[in-house]
């Protein structure tokens, strides 16, 4: 298990290589930041102490309820542009079944319960904090 | 007892400062909170609508409800946008 | 939109390089061959040219049906010894949940109606056909 | 008219040949089926049982009722187990 919070750029391939060796199933999930309406940017804060606590405590969650073989968690915070990578989770499981789910439940998690908080800006500067979404917070009723 | 508040996103935004230390005899969450907002109108305007603000005591998510005793750190924060 | 039939491994890093520009989301899906009960390599056979068509008509199908920015399957064939990828998808979308689901729908279809046959590979040569599962033939019915 | 016939996996191994020329007048894959099942033991233990066995018609996945009016070349091979 692996959980990385930095605000440098991450290295998807180096961070993969050699993960779930002797798994049949690996599954990741990257988000990046969408220049919807012109967006420029989005800084990210988080709570230092809490967000590696509590990524670690669901990237275990996760491996224990989906039997995983191995789980990684990176997310940055602080000035990211568009088209930068935010973060990635990756599972490694026997089978494809739990690859998916697993992955699935970690990021529903992180959207609601993972302590970042979202700031858009334009070209202007600041415009707002991003909303959580309702549909973010039903998703985890999922589990 | 002595906590060490912390603020973020907005709610850091609209108190004015990341953190500050509070002396309380506050039993809960929710009493600490009727006293933060009782300080000035910073306070009263981060804390006004409780929908929209989460807590965490000594780094886990918490309620109004849960209990202060032994805690050294409360953070109040915006609903989480992470991933 | 990618579709790779290949006997040699593929560079994930370098096939996900630019992947999904645009997109908020990336779902990759990574099979490796397991060493299960001694098994050494999987040989795998399939249908050179209606590999290629089935999984390009596919790969369209989940751009079109779950509204992806990109799609990107890769699949290997020949002899693939324990722990190497055998294949890959990849799909980029807007939001998590497309992402997520057409890759799933990828692999369902891809288990069971991409034509390929593995074929075991033990300490003393070949073993035997693995015999497709009726759990792979019933995850394609949840589309 | 004459049609390419071919044969993958265990198919393949149980008929001894990947491929073959088959000239034949039968309408749908079903005849022949029963066409190529009746020409040696090989091949009638190739096709013994076609809940085993699918097929594809000029590369696209095809039924024992689909018709041959056009078709170049037949596969048939066992489920597929890719992925």
């Amino acid at each position: 298990m692996r959980v990385l919070v930095q605000p440098q750029p991450f290295d998807a391939g180096a961070l993969l290589d050699g993960f779930g060796a002797g798994a049949g199933a690996v599954v990741t999930f990257t988000g990046l930041v969408r220049g919807d309406g012109g967006l420029v940017a989005l800084d990210i804060e988080h709570y230092p102490g809490m967000t590696e606590r509590a990524l670690a405590a669901h990237a275990q969650a996760a491996a224990d309820r989906f039997g995983l073989d191995d789980v990684l968690v990176v997310h940055r915070h602080g000035h990211l542009p568009v088209g930068e990578p935010i973060m990635m989770v990756a599972t490694a499981a026997r089978h494809r079944r739990a690859a998916f789910d697993a992955a699935d439940f970690l990021m529903d998690w992180l959207k609601s319960r993972a302590p970042f908080w979202k700031r858009e800006i334009g070209p202007d500067g600041p415009r707002g904090w991003v909303e959580a979404k309702a549909d973010d917070e039903a998703a985890l009723d999922r589990w | 007892m002595t906590l060490d508040v912390l603020y973020f996103a907005w709610l850091r935004e609209r108190i004015g400062a990341p953190r500050e230390r509070v002396e309380t005899n506050a039993a809960t969450v929710g009493a600490l909170v009727a006293e933060l907002a009782a300080r000035d109108d910073r306070h009263a305007a981060a804390l006004s609508d409780l929908s929209a603000v989460r807590v965490a005591v000594d780094q886990d998510l918490a309620d109004w409800d849960t209990p202060l005793a032994g805690a050294r750190e409360i953070a109040f924060f915006p609903p989480m946008t992470g991933g």
